[in-house]
């Protein structure tokens, strides 16, 4: 906000307006940019995803409207829109048409805090990541309501699914981050950030490159997949178990929204997780003095992009968990592992020469690794002969 | 400052180091698993062995040195606990002669005890938590003894009784065990009010529960300001304070009207009978008194002192008359022990603070010995503890015969003993102050020599009697030897048993020594008191003494001695004697009975009355109103002189049951009334704050 | 500041009524976490963002959705209540008891002077600050907490279990 | 008109009596315990306010603040956990029909 402010300030035209109105505008064009870029991003996501998974299951994917398909989101778009708007009757109204609503606000307020690039944030609050957390909560009530308040048994089972998951996810989620903020001092994403800037080409300090950022890294992917309800973790809508959970009965704009509040959540993740973990802004060449900001937050799309791909490569090659693989998988091999995780960044911190630390910690990373998944490996099945009597 | 005091000030400092060790070994026992036998044992008796050198190192920094021959060797530590707003709580530490001797005292004899400990308990499977138990009251007791804090003295006074309350009814699956641990907390919490409201009124008018401080603000030492306001009952409000802490120490010290707890004490195992209700924490009362002592002298015209006497005076005399004519060995010790308590209680109201401190010590020594030696008796016969079904021990037992023998002669007060010092400094004490009171002591001192004599008969004198059975006495009395059945023959027990015997013995022998007048002056009285002035002999009391003493002896020979106890089943000599008396004394003066008649009985009427109000409500309204129109529908139906009769008395029951309902309405167990009841009754609690 | 305040005010105090008298229990929930929000908001208003964050975490995030989860337990899942008896003798004395305990309040705080102070807009907190005091100074009550919480969770564990194991 | 402490203390003191007209008044346990969150975060705010009206130099307030949360939310999960479990007993969890402890 700052940054574009003095932005605004340095303009031949611009600059000489009165201060409020810079300021307003310093504000508009954040808010713009969050509103107007993100949804944009969803939209062709969407198209990404379809073509991606399309290829991956061996199809086309859409190719009908414009080249390669290119204007499908804006027909999708307005095939929604044009759509009725069904409340089922014994429906309770209000939380039924609330529910969508509550569920892009949540997303949308999690790209406040996420550096595009040096300086280029809407908001600089010194607590972002627990606002991250806090606000990622938001979006399970959305999903609880309109489970809820649809009245129909397949939706309540998805919002309960979903509640169960989120809740139990949280917790691994926060502790692989903690790693972050050990390291930094910080709770601010914008020092997060900074402190990963340096290093050969801007590239080796990012966290990504220690062995608890790595861990780091895969433990809070696997946990915003699941708080945004991504495959293999997208039990709440599981389609060929429960129709499609909490948004069965929803169609039209309504239906939208969700998708929306849902997408906008995966990438606002992906961002966290670039922020947190892979740098940021920070890459070769961003730390130019005039160019340097356009070049980091090159670097930042690129890598949020990156993130997005893998997220959807993985939604095109697993299969969906079960239930209590879920639990299980949460609390018996992600929560200790992110506890352990812990431990060993505060000892990388204090183990001198920093080779060391690092050889010494990933040893003890993979091999807590090697114990924990030995040990909350499925019991190994018998063969079962079965027998057909009385 | 001398070096001398600094030295005090560094070890007062540090005192709170003796009761630490055995905290951390209770703390550590308490994880233990119930197989750590000896690892639970070796803590408790190492840890008590670190506060005995400890103990032992304060005691020696505050004996008389070179120039400080006139005044107390006192120093103290206090620190603040925590703070709320502009008030401080403090806690602190004290070293004076008074908390060394005791400190050690307790520290000593409770290392012996715990040594012999380890035998008598050898074969109870929950050997841990007995130890874990006797740690934490050696640490309570310890810390009691070195607070310089009246709240702290208390928090450990509470604690010590928790002990208590834990280790008689260790066994607590007896019945009669678990029966007792309940009469011990809760008679000596009737004690603890009166205490417990001695020390708010103490922390009212000084406004501080420290007892000495450096400012000389401390609340013993505004004792004589105290003294000169007005309290209650025309006493001074130091009088007042005074009489209060001591019903505290009337409950724990067993005196009168509360002693009824002590002897059922006695279902706990025996080294706790010999630790806590006759070595430490029943003279902890005692102790306290002593400690106080100035708030009780503070007006020389309080009747609190001669209270004090009168109430050990009397505890004296009665318990001894009780001890007569018990069989239970045990019981007959703990009758003893509080009418020894009674004759140090009865010392301190004489003004006799160090003739009270000194029988304190050395009672201490022997009746944990004769303790000791009971449970060895009782070890040794396989878990006997009938005297009737005793006899003959002295040749099967020989060292805990003598140990015994040592022992008895310290509390019968005969001459080169400890007993017969100690004892002798009380009866002086009194002769001076009071001559009935001396009278009364000395009749109990006869008694004294009298029932120790009959229980060495009985026990140890004769024949074993053991074996028999009552009635049929067919199994032969005279020829134990030669019987087959060498279970049930006493044995003497192994060195772990017997070695504290002989320990505490030397020092039931030699310790009296230290209190006479005739070797170099009152040796204690110097390092316990010196500025207060040796009370005068009286050679007319130390020879009557004497001859009482000699004269319950040879009364004990003539009825026990001469001819022993042939059959368990045979009844008691002096029975015939003192005929319908015996039973009564046997019966203790019937004092619980009594207590059962009123007290309880009383509390249990109250309860049936509450639960019959209880009843009443649960009918509820609907019922009561549909008996009321019953009611009425009936004296409409049939008038008739009958059914009028009736009807007036249904209405009677109607009111009596209205009026309870009214009141139990208040409980009928929905959260929401209390919580209702709550917010109106803090609505007026504001109220009144305003508005007043 | 002023305007911001009330708007909260009213938000927060909406979000409380709705949630003692509304008669479906979702509805009452969703509700509370109105309230919550608003007392969120007032913290960010008084420069506590740390609390503002957490109250929206721990309140939001984790105790309202207990609630749903001890709703979908233990009631019929749509919420319903059963017909409410209206200004009943045991709504009216609560009523009345909570209104005298607000008037007792309210004369207290009219009644002290401290309560005249205007803002003097501290610096905002500073969470390092805070993480140094828990485990500095404040580390005794802060691991107590800790072992609080441990017991609170086994204990809720146990209770909610209780009836499981019996059954098998 | 200045925003005061009085403004933030008279507006909890009314979030505290919401709360507990609906202790007082719901006959549904979850009802209640909501109440009683209502109370505990009039209370917390309370401190909170006095942080920044008065003791902003000191941590304290804060601190306070901290265990309060922790003892709510502690609380909470141990409240819900009974209605759970008076649930599974009782088939029911209306606070009045709890009444095994009448007197």
């Amino acid at each position: 906000m700052e940054a574009v402010y003095h932005f605004l300030r340095s303009l031949r035209w611009v600059g000489d307006w009165p201060q409020p109105v810079l300021w307003a505008l310093a504000f508009a064009v954040p808010i713009v940019f969050v509103v107007v870029v993100f949804p944009l991003i969803f939209a062709y996501t969407t198209l990404v995803e379809r073509k991606a998974l399309g290829r991956i299951q061996n199809r086309l994917g859409p190719n009908r409207v414009g080249r390669w398909g290119i204007l499908q989101p804006i027909a999708d778009g307005l095939k929604l829109l044009i759509k009725e708007d069904i409340v089922p009757a014994k429906a309770d109204r209000v939380v039924h048409t609330l529910a969508p609503v509550i569920a892009v606000i949540p997303s949308l307020m999690l790209f406040t805090v996420i550096p595009v690039g040096s300086g280029l944030i809407p908001v600089n609050l010194n607590i972002g990541l627990l606002f991250v957390f806090a606000i990622s909560t938001g979006s399970v009530l959305a999903l609880f309501m309109g489970g809820w308040a649809s009245r129909n048994k397949f939706s309540l089972l998805g919002a309960m699914r979903s509640v169960a998951q989120v809740v139990s996810y949280e917790v691994p989620m926060v502790l692989a981050a903690v790693v972050v903020v050990m390291a930094v001092g910080s709770l601010s994403t914008v020092d997060i950030a900074a402190a990963q800037a340096g290093g050969w080409a801007n590239v080796t300090n990012w966290f990504v490159f220690r062995p608890w950022g790595f861990v780091g890294l895969v433990l809070f992917l696997m946990g915003a997949m699941a708080e945004s309800a991504r495959t293999p973790f997208d039990l709440p809508e599981a389609e060929s178990e429960i129709i499609a959970g909490y948004h069965t009965e929803y169609s039209g704009f309504k239906f939208a929204l969700f998708q929306l509040g849902e997408y906008l959540a995966a990438i606002a993740m992906a961002g966290v997780t670039v922020t947190l973990f892979l740098g940021g802004y920070n890459g070769p060449g961003c730390e130019l003095p005039v160019v340097g900001k356009l070049i980091g937050m090159g670097w930042f799309f690129v890598k949020l992009f990156a993130m997005i791909a893998v997220i959807i490569w993985i939604r095109g090659t697993w299969p969906r968990i079960r239930v209590d693989q879920l639990m299980a998988f949460a609390w018996k091999l992600m929560l200790p592992m992110a506890i352990i995780n812990l431990i060993v960044a505060a000892l990388y911190h204090y183990i001198e020469p920093k080779l060391l630390a690092w050889v010494v910690s990933a040893g003890l990373l993979v091999l807590s690794w090697a114990t924990l998944s030995s040990l909350s490996a499925p019991p190994h099945l018998q063969k079962r002969t079965y027998r057909y009597w009385a | 400052m001398s070096d001398h005091a600094q030295h005090l000030q560094q070890l007062a400092a540090q005192q709170w180091l003796i009761p630490f060790f055995p905290l951390v070994a209770a703390a550590i026992q308490s994880l233990l698993p119930r197989s750590a036998r000896r690892l639970s044992a070796t803590l408790t008796i190492l840890a008590m062995g670190m506060s005995c050198l400890l103990a032992a190192r304060a005691f020696w920094a505050t004996l008389p040195v070179g120039e400080q021959h006139d005044e107390v060797a006192r120093a103290f530590f206090n620190f603040t606990w925590f703070r709320f707003g502009t008030t401080a709580l403090e806690f602190g530490f004290i070293l004076d002669p008074l908390t060394a001797g005791m400190a050690l005292m307790v520290a000593f004899v409770g290392f012996w005890i715990f040594v012999n400990a380890t035998g008598y308990m050898a074969e109870d499977e929950n050997f841990t938590r007995f130890f874990c138990f006797l740690s934490l009251f050696a640490a309570s007791m310890l810390g009691l003894v070195v607070a310089n804090n009246l709240l702290l003295l208390f928090m450990c006074w509470e604690l010590v009784g928790l002990c208590s309350y834990l280790l008689i009814g260790f066994w607590y699956f007896k019945p009669s065990a678990a029966a007792a641990m309940k009469k011990a907390f809760i008679t000596t919490r009737v004690g603890d009010i009166g205490f417990f409201i001695g020390i708010l009124m103490l922390y009212q008018h000084t406004g501080t529960l420290t007892l000495y401080n450096a400012e000389g603000t401390g609340a013993l030492q505004q004792a004589g300001s105290l003294g000169q306001l007005a309290g209650w009952w025309g006493l001074s409000l130091a009088g007042t304070i005074a009489l209060m802490l001591f019903i505290g120490a009337m409950g724990k010290s067993a005196q009168f009207p509360l002693h009824v707890w002590l002897p059922d004490a006695m279902e706990g195992p025996t080294p706790v009978s010999a630790l806590i209700h006759a070595a430490t924490m029943v003279a902890a009362g005692v102790f306290m008194v002593g400690r106080m002592f100035a708030l009780f002298t503070a007006n020389a015209g309080d009747w609190v002192m001669d209270f004090v006497m009168w109430i050990g005076c009397i505890t004296a005399l009665f318990s001894a008359t009780i001890a007569v004519a018990q069989f239970d060995i045990k019981r007959v010790l703990a009758y003893s022990t509080c009418s020894q308590l009674g004759f140090m209680m009865m010392a301190l109201g004489a003004g006799g603070l160090v003739a009270g401190q000194f029988h304190l010590l050395t009672h201490a020594f022997f009746k944990a010995l004769l303790f000791l030696g009971s449970g060895c008796v009782i070890i040794g016969t396989h878990h006997e503890q009938d005297m009737r079904r005793m006899g003959g021990l002295r040749k099967y037992m020989p060292i805990t015969f003598w140990c015994y023998l040592v022992g008895m002669l310290a509390l019968a007060g005969v001459p080169p003993f400890a007993g017969f010092f100690s004892k002798d400094e009380i009866l002086v004490a009194t002769y001076h102050h009071n001559k009935l009171a001396w009278v009364l002591a000395t009749a109990a001192a006869f008694l004294t020599a009298f029932y120790m004599t009959r229980q060495m008969f009985m026990v140890f004198g004769g024949t074993w009697r053991g074996g028999q059975h009552d009635a049929h006495g067919n199994e032969t009395t005279g020829h134990d030897e030669h019987h087959g059945h060498a279970h049930h023959e006493p044995h003497e027990v192994s060195w772990n048993m017997w070695l504290p015997l002989v320990v505490l013995s030397v020092f039931a022998v030699f310790m009296g020594w230290l209190g006479t007048p005739w070797l170099a002056g009152n040796l204690f009285h110097h390092y316990l008191a010196p500025e207060m002035p040796a009370p005068e002999h009286a050679n007319i009391v130390v020879v009557l003494s004497v001859v009482v003493g000699a004269a319950g002896i040879l009364l004990g020979w003539l009825i026990y001695g001469r001819r022993p106890m042939q059959h368990a089943a045979e009844p008691d000599p002096l029975a015939g004697t003192l005929g319908g008396l015996f039973t009564v004394l046997n019966r203790k003066w019937y004092v619980d009975e009594l207590y059962e008649a009123t007290i309880v009985r009383a509390t249990q009427a109250l309860g049936t009355l509450f639960r019959a109000v209880d009843k009443l409500v649960v009918d509820g309204i609907l019922h009561a109103i549909a008996w009321i129109w019953w009611g009425v529908s009936q004296l409409f139906r049939w008038i008739g002189d009958e059914l009028i009769i009736n009807g007036g008395f249904d209405a009677g029951c109607e009111s009596v049951r209205g009026g309870g309902r009214l009141l139990a309405r208040l409980q009928n167990g929905r959260v929401q009334t209390y919580l209702r009841v709550m917010a109106l009754g803090a609505v007026v609690l504001v109220a009144i704050y305003f508005f007043r | 500041m002023t305007t911001a305040f009330w708007i909260i005010t009213i938000v927060t105090l909406l979000g409380a009524l709705l949630a003692v008298t509304l008669r479906n229990l979702v509805h009452c929930v969703l509700s509370l976490i109105l309230f919550f929000l608003g007392i969120a908001g007032h913290y960010f208003l008084l420069r506590a963002d740390f609390f503002g964050t957490v109250q929206i975490l721990i309140y939001i995030g984790a105790v309202a959705v207990l609630i749903l989860f001890a709703i979908m337990l233990t009631r019929n899942v749509t919420g319903e209540e059963g017909p409410r008896e209206i200004l009943g003798m045991k709504w009216w004395s609560g009523a009345v008891i909570a209104a005298l305990v607000a008037g007792v309040l309210l004369h207290a705080v009219r009644r002290d002077a401290t309560a005249a102070v205007a803002s003097s807009a501290p610096k905002p907190l500073s969470v390092a600050d805070l993480g140094r005091a828990l485990v500095g100074d404040w580390v005794v009550p802060f691991e107590g907490m800790a072992v609080l919480l441990t017991a609170a969770l086994i204990g809720a564990v146990v209770i909610a279990l209780e009836e499981v194991q019996r059954r098998r | 008109m200045t925003l005061t402490l009085g403004h933030y203390l008279g507006m909890s003191a009314i979030l505290f009596a919401i709360g507990l007209a609906g202790a007082l008044t719901r006959r549904n346990a979850i009802n209640v315990l909501m109440s009683i969150e209502i109370m505990f975060n009039a209370g917390i705010l309370n401190l909170i306010a006095a942080w920044h009206f008065r003791y902003f130099e000191s941590l304290t307030p804060q601190l306070f603040a901290v265990f309060a949360v922790t003892i709510a939310a502690a609380e909470s999960a141990l409240g819900l956990a009974l209605v759970i479990a008076v649930y599974r007993h009782y088939r029911s969890v209306n606070v009045e029909e709890m009444t095994a402890l009448r007197g």
